[in-house]
């Protein structure tokens, strides 16, 4: 049963993708309703596997030589994951009929979203460490696809081969990680490894946890390569709603998690990743905090809330960790979501420009407000169970500093949400803007997000026991909804955290009052809006290879001499380089 | 070293060689190319026919030298086909002239 | 002795060749070459080879280089090199210099005593496929030529492409 | 069928059919010449034939006699031909491709002025690389090599009319006869020393490591490293790749610089003993191919020329595979170096043909012989689909991303490099994926630019493709995609070709 369920939920978008492609961009109707019902479909699928979660193999490929065996395992992490990469999927592209509704090229945008929900199963799904690789190239060359959809875009191009390469470069920690694993193990299997990680010698286990460390930061956009993210905001809203929150930056966190039981015990692994995982949520979050555009505040908060997630990897909080990344990727889900519903409406994506949008678009506000509760983490809504379960890991035989930093950071959080959702839908109208109305499959996708924002935590009991039965290496201690409950209430961690994100919402409200102090921390602002100067590394590194590419294009002189002084050159080159070895 | 007949044959051999890669190197001129390919080639068969002869297997080195000639008096034809039809089509000989497909 | 005299003139004949500024002349200075290297080829007693250089090598691509010459014409091309003549200068001379410096020590025997014929049996028999790959390239290298120097006929292009299948 | 005869048979069919493909097309073309309306050149279609023929004949060899990891040898006169698993693999692969490749050329080459003698040469062309994959005797592989030297000068300069296509074909007749001689120059010493050709016999006759034979390799690098493009050496490949006709092209890049190799690695057998110094010499050369390949094409603005560029950092990473072989004694790396010879053959022929049709439709096709630009393939899947399609799966494939092909074969490089524990190989791994990355920096854009929306203005004024120049293309497209997704399909081909050349090393 659970096999072919496991390879339905990754053929199913497969087949749909196809389809949508050979179908041809003249019947949009067909193409709607094709993408949604497979994107459906293979949403059920997904959760059927849940009543079959299991530890060992169930569908097997053996292809020998240096390419092991490519299996899958429906363990309670991979069937999680991929519940959440095809619902939310599910929930995007049913939010595409509205939001792409007479764009043109409908096949490529359907066809690589399902692709890529596919591709994201099949990265969780499998233990074949060499297919997760494939799997997660795939998302990769997905995400370029649909970040560069709006390809006459100059900034859309760039944003995807930006996204492309730098997930690639990262891509190369696990690729590294991958192969010296068979090259001394000569096995793939992820459990067989995490059964016994000793196999390897240190200095090699040290090898692959910091290339998967590197591979997770590209991926989940933490620090030093965060910088892609915010330019991936150049795709389709439902885009970024499905990839740049809900899915693919949770690759990232998934790797980090799974591989955690063999990478604790590597000397200065745990604090490397808490320290990124730190970095990343500080800086997204004063990054966030100066941001005019709309996508970038939210896609900053994704970056600032994986960093969290990281950081709790790194604490030794797995669950915490991958119960944050469910109620993050709803509530991302819905803002982004929400605000590409906004920004549909409205047509710019400049908060500047918007203001009292609220009375226009009640509907949207009141799920984006749900969403940016959630995100602020406000009792009650699921971000503040999972941030506080985070915190408390983070509190716990970890070092205070980056717990303080932590904390500060919640409130940053509060601070900027407010912000955002004080300019866009509360004060007085700044500009005259011509409001949409917002269609029937937008509500329909964004309600049962919202309600999720506000009940996922409840499932708290038995998502423990899901990954706590089902991954025997992890060691994750069992925890019930009321046990949750009690722990949350009863710790003085979570009032403190709620008096750092209080404070926060305070300083949006006393803006006003304390604009000397704000003043001060200008060149702050500065720098954020610099992003930090990884924008120039960035940049430095591109122009200085196209440099000397262009350089090098000298040496084809294009003359028939000193092309026959290249072999004379050759020659003597490999006669000097035996004659010296021989 | 003393200066045995194979010594000086090979010298003859590596001489030709160098002065062929040499005009290779300066020559300018379409048909002098040519002319550069046939010196060398001619390199390439006195050292075949030496081999064959210190092998005792002269027999051999002569066929082997034979399908040399073969070989690269069609190349040396093509060659000159091919500078024909470059002074026709660019009216020059000249190979700074033949430098269009560069970077 | 004579090899060194041969030697000698071979060095220097292949060395006007491609010095000479006259194209014409440097097709007599190649043919010269290949008469000395033919003779080289009788010394070492490849008799047969000797011949069909001296008919091939010094009759018949002389006569293709005067054709050749003739049609595309003489042609004062500036004796200034594309490439620096003293960097040509010594890259060579390290190539060949290397050569000769490990090769030419090796060469340092005897030569050994002159086997009987034997040439046509080897060369029909024995290297029968590389005869036969021989006619091959006659045939290949005809075609190319004839292809190549064919004169332009009327443009099919033209016409021809309308009707894509 | 015997085998032996069988394999002579193989051999022989090309050269017996090329000129018949000749004489067949010359007299049509006479016929029509004369008569009012022009007739259809039937040299294509009779060339197809021949290559099937060839083909029915591989056959014969692949499923009656041969069994894979088997040795068959034919015996004329004193040379020795030998049929193994490279030769299986090259011969499959370069019939493969020549047949699509003659297919595409039905629509590519029709009307053009001496259309019989380039499917006449083709032939002959496939003829001599399956002919090289099978020699073991040292101055016939030369003769072979030569063979195919020569019977793509012509192909290379075939449009004899541009001033850009001579030039090409001036490049590349000089400095494949430089570097052939050096091959002979080669032959000669390994002669000298052993006085023997046969590759066994010497590899037998050979004991100890001799100065001679070492400078012998060294030459023989050098001039097979001519056609192989090795990186001082590759200067001619960008201009004859991107000057060829499309089809040509495709030959050229999948099938004749791999010939090169084929060549190269033959030779070397002969030369292993007790020695990993080609091993060295093989990955010194990679790490050139891959970087030069790479920043070359970066900056590239004609769409073959980059290709032609990337082919150098595939032949790198072929060079990794089998320079690992050789200098770690893995076979799983000649393995992975087999694959990738294939898969860049089908993914670089597709990428030629691909952007081949899109230059006949946009170019060539009218009359005009500019390059095809990259600005030219804005927003060609509007009008061309298909061929947008397969162009983007080479291109991705070539970028090595999967599930398509060029993945697969790397990482079994990769993989089998690692395998060596050596800190230095892992180095070089990291190296070569980087390069890896980097070169989706020239292939992702140009994917891109064919899925735009707004269409470079030459792109409304294109002609249809042609069906003949889609079907070949699908095809490859197909096979890409299946070796991508399941890799052991192919380990019959790789696994006896890398143990072919691998019994040589080793002491």
């Amino acid at each position: 049963m659970a096999d072919e369920l496991i390879l339905l939920s990754i053929g199913l978008p497969w087949l749909g993708a196809l389809l949508v492609w050979l179908l041809g961009d003249r019947k949009a109707k067909f193409q709607h309703g094709i993408a949604v019902l497979f994107a459906v479909a293979s949403a059920v699928t997904a959760c059927l596997l849940l009543p079959n979660v299991g530890t060992s193999t169930v569908v097997s490929f053996p292809m020998e030589t240096t390419f092991g065996e490519f299996n899958f395992v429906a363990d309670g992490l991979g069937v999680f994951l991929a519940v959440i990469a095809t619902v939310v999927g599910s929930l995007a592209v049913i939010f595409s009929v509205d939001y792409m509704k007479g764009a043109a090229q409908l096949g490529r945008y359907y066809a690589m979203v399902l692709f890529f929900i596919g591709a994201m199963v099949g990265l969780v799904l499998t233990s074949n460490i060499l297919l997760m690789f494939v799997f997660w190239e795939i998302t990769a060359l997905c995400s370029y696809a649909l970040i560069s959809f709006y390809n006459d875009d100059p900034k859309a191009v760039s944003g995807g081969m930006k996204a492309l390469i730098i997930t690639q470069f990262g891509g190369l920690g696990l690729m590294l990680g991958a192969l010296v694993l068979f090259a001394y193990t000569g096995s793939f299997d992820i459990n067989v490894f995490l059964a016994n990680p000793s196999v390897l010698p240190s200095n090699i286990l040290g090898v692959m946890a910091f290339g998967f460390l590197i591979a997770a930061a590209a991926k989940s956009a933490q620090f030093p390569f965060q910088t892609w993210l915010p330019d991936a905001m150049e795709a389709p809203s439902p885009i970024s709603a499905l990839i740049h929150a809900a899915t693919m930056v949770n690759a990232g966190v998934y790797l980090l998690a799974r591989f955690f039981p063999a990478f604790e015990g590597v000397p200065g692994w745990r604090i490397s990743v808490m320290v990124v995982g730190m970095l990343s949520a500080l800086m997204a979050a004063v990054m966030a905090l100066v941001a005019t555009d709309l996508k970038r505040v939210l896609a900053y908060s994704t970056v600032s809330q994986l960093g969290y997630m990281v950081y709790a990897v790194g604490a030794g909080g797995v669950f915490a960790s991958q119960f944050h990344l469910m109620s993050h990727s709803i509530f991302k889900a819905l803002l982004f979501l929400a605000a590409g519903a906004v920004i549909h409406s409205v047509g710019t994506r400049d908060m500047r420009q918007m203001g009292g949008l609220g009375k226009k678009l009640p509907f949207v506000r009141i799920v984006f407000v749900i969403g940016a509760l959630a995100l602020a983490g406000i009792p009650i809504f699921n971000g503040f169970w999972s941030k506080e379960l985070i915190l408390e890991v983070g509190m716990h035989g970890n070092p205070i500093w980056l717990y303080v930093i932590m904390l500060i950071v919640a409130g940053l959080t509060a601070l900027y949400t407010f912000r955002c959702v004080w300019l866009v839908f509360y004060g007085e109208e700044r500009s005259e803007l011509h409001v949409h109305p917002v269609g029937i499959f937008s509500k329909i996708a964004l309600a049962p997000l919202a309600i999720g924002a506000v009940t996922t935590w409840l499932l708290a009991g038995p998502f423990s026991n899901l990954l706590a039965e089902s991954l025997p290496t992890h060691s994750i201690h069992e925890l019930s909804l009321m046990e949750m409950i009690r722990e949350v209430i009863g710790t003085p961690a979570t009032y403190i955290a709620l008096a750092v994100v209080t404070l926060g919402l305070m300083t949006w409200v006393v803006r006003e009052q304390i604009s000397g102090v704000v003043k001060n921390l200008r060149f702050l602002e500065t720098a954020a809006v610099q992003s930090f100067g990884f924008e120039a590394i960035n940049r430095g590194i591109v122009a200085g290879v196209q440099k000397i590419a262009e350089g090098l294009r000298g040496s084809q002189t294009g003359l028939l001499n000193w092309n026959v002084f290249g072999i004379v050159a050759g020659l003597i080159l490999v006669l000097a380089a035996l004659l010296i070895g021989a | 070293m003393n200066l045995s007949i194979p010594v000086i044959v090979m010298a003859a051999v590596i001489g030709l060689v160098g002065i062929g890669f040499y005009c290779l190197l300066v020559t300018r001129n379409m048909i002098r190319v040519v002319v550069a390919l046939q010196i060398i080639v001619k390199g390439a068969m006195l050292a075949l026919l030496l081999a064959g002869r210190m092998r005792g297997q002269l027999a051999l080195g002569q066929s082997m030298a034979l399908t040399v000639i073969v070989a690269d008096t069609i190349v040396a034809v093509l060659g000159l086909a091919l500078a024909v039809q470059v002074k026709r089509r660019l009216g020059s000989l000249d190979l700074n002239d033949l430098s269009s497909l560069k970077r | 002795m004579w090899h060194i005299i041969i030697l000698i003139g071979i060095l220097v004949c292949a060395f006007q060749a491609i010095r000479s500024e006259r194209l014409l002349v440097a097709a007599l200075w190649l043919a010269g070459t290949s008469a000395l290297v033919a003779i080289m080829m009788y010394l070492l007693g490849a008799y047969q080879i000797a011949v069909i250089e001296l008919s091939v090598g010094a009759g018949l691509v002389t006569v293709l280089f005067v054709f050749a010459i003739n049609i595309a014409g003489e042609e004062p091309i500036p004796a200034l090199s594309l490439i620096p003549k003293p960097l040509a200068w010594v890259s060579v001379i390290v190539a060949v210099g290397l050569l000769a410096w490990q090769i030419l020590p090796l060469f340092d025997l005897p030569l050994g005593s002159l086997q009987g014929a034997g040439f046509e049996e080897m060369l029909w028999s024995g290297r029968k496929v590389d005869l036969y790959l021989q006619t091959a390239l006659i045939f290949a290298g005809v075609l190319s030529m004839v292809a190549l120097l064919s004169e332009e006929q009327t443009h099919k292009v033209s016409t021809h492409k309308e009707d894509n299948v | 069928m015997e085998a032996a005869s069988a394999l002579l048979w193989l051999l022989a069919f090309p050269f017996i059919a090329a000129p018949v493909v000749y004489i067949g097309g010359r007299l049509v073309v006479r016929e029509s010449e004369k008569s009012e309306k022009p007739l259809l050149n039937p040299a294509g279609w009779l060339a197809l034939l021949a290559l099937l023929g060839a083909g029915a004949f591989l056959y014969i060899i692949g499923k009656d006699i041969f069994s894979v990891g088997q040795i068959i040898f034919a015996t004329v006169g004193n040379i020795r031909l030998r049929f193994d698993g490279i030769s299986l693999l090259m011969s499959i692969l370069v019939l493969a491709l020549g047949i699509l490749v003659t297919i595409y050329s039905f629509a590519y080459m029709k009307g053009e002025e001496h259309e019989e003698k380039f499917y006449a040469l083709l032939v002959l062309m496939i003829g001599s690389i399956i002919g090289l994959s099978c020699a073991i005797d040292l101055f016939n592989l030369w003769v072979w090599f030569e063979a195919m030297a020569i019977t793509t000068i012509l192909l290379v300069a075939f449009y004899r009319n541009q001033p850009g296509s001579l030039e090409a074909g001036v490049k590349y007749l000089v400095q494949s006869a430089a570097g052939s001689v050096l091959v002979v120059l080669g032959i000669v010493l390994v002669f000298f020393q052993t006085g023997s050709l046969d590759l066994e016999s010497i590899r037998m006759a050979v004991t100890q490591p001799s100065l001679l034979l070492v400078i012998a390799g060294g030459l023989m690098v050098i001039g097979f490293g001519v056609k192989i493009a090795l990186v001082p050496m590759h200067t001619w490949l960008p201009d004859a790749h991107s000057q060829a006709p499309s089809g040509i092209s495709a030959m050229l890049s999948g099938v004749v610089i791999e010939a090169g190799l084929i060549a190269l690695l033959r030779a070397f057998g002969a030369l292993a003993v007790g020695s990993d110094r080609w091993g060295y010499i093989l990955i010194g050369f990679a790490v050139l191919n891959m970087v030069v390949g790479n920043l070359m094409a970066l900056r590239q603005r004609e769409v073959k020329r980059m290709l032609a560029f990337s082919s150098l950092s595939h032949v790198g990473y072929m060079l990794l595979g089998f320079g690992v072989m050789i200098a770690f004694y893995n076979p799983y790396a000649g393995m992975g170096g087999f694959y990738h010879l294939i898969t860049h053959g089908l993914m670089k022929g597709l990428a030629f043909l691909a952007a081949g049709a899109l230059l006949y439709v946009l170019h060539v096709g009218k009359g005009d012989h500019h390059p095809l630009t990259v600005d030219d393939l804005n927003g060609a899947s509007r009008k061309y689909p298909l061929t947008a399609f397969t162009l983007s799966v080479a291109l991705l494939a070539l970028g090595g991303l999967p599930p398509l092909a060029g993945f697969m074969s790397k990482w079994q490089i990769f993989a089998s490099s690692v395998m060596t524990q050596n800190g230095w190989v892992i180095a070089l791994v990291i190296f070569a994926a980087l390069n890896s990355v980097l070169s989706l920096g020239y292939y992702a854009p140009l994917v891109n630019r064919l899925y735009r929306r707004e269409t470079s203005p030459i792109v409304e004024t294109g002609k249809p493709v042609s069906i003949w120049m889609s079907i070949p293309m699908v095809v490859l497209t197909l096979l890409i995609v299946v070796l991508g997704v399941a890799p052991n399909l192919i380990y019959w081909l790789t696994g006896p070709s890398a143990i072919s050349i691998f019994m040589f090393f080793g002491n």
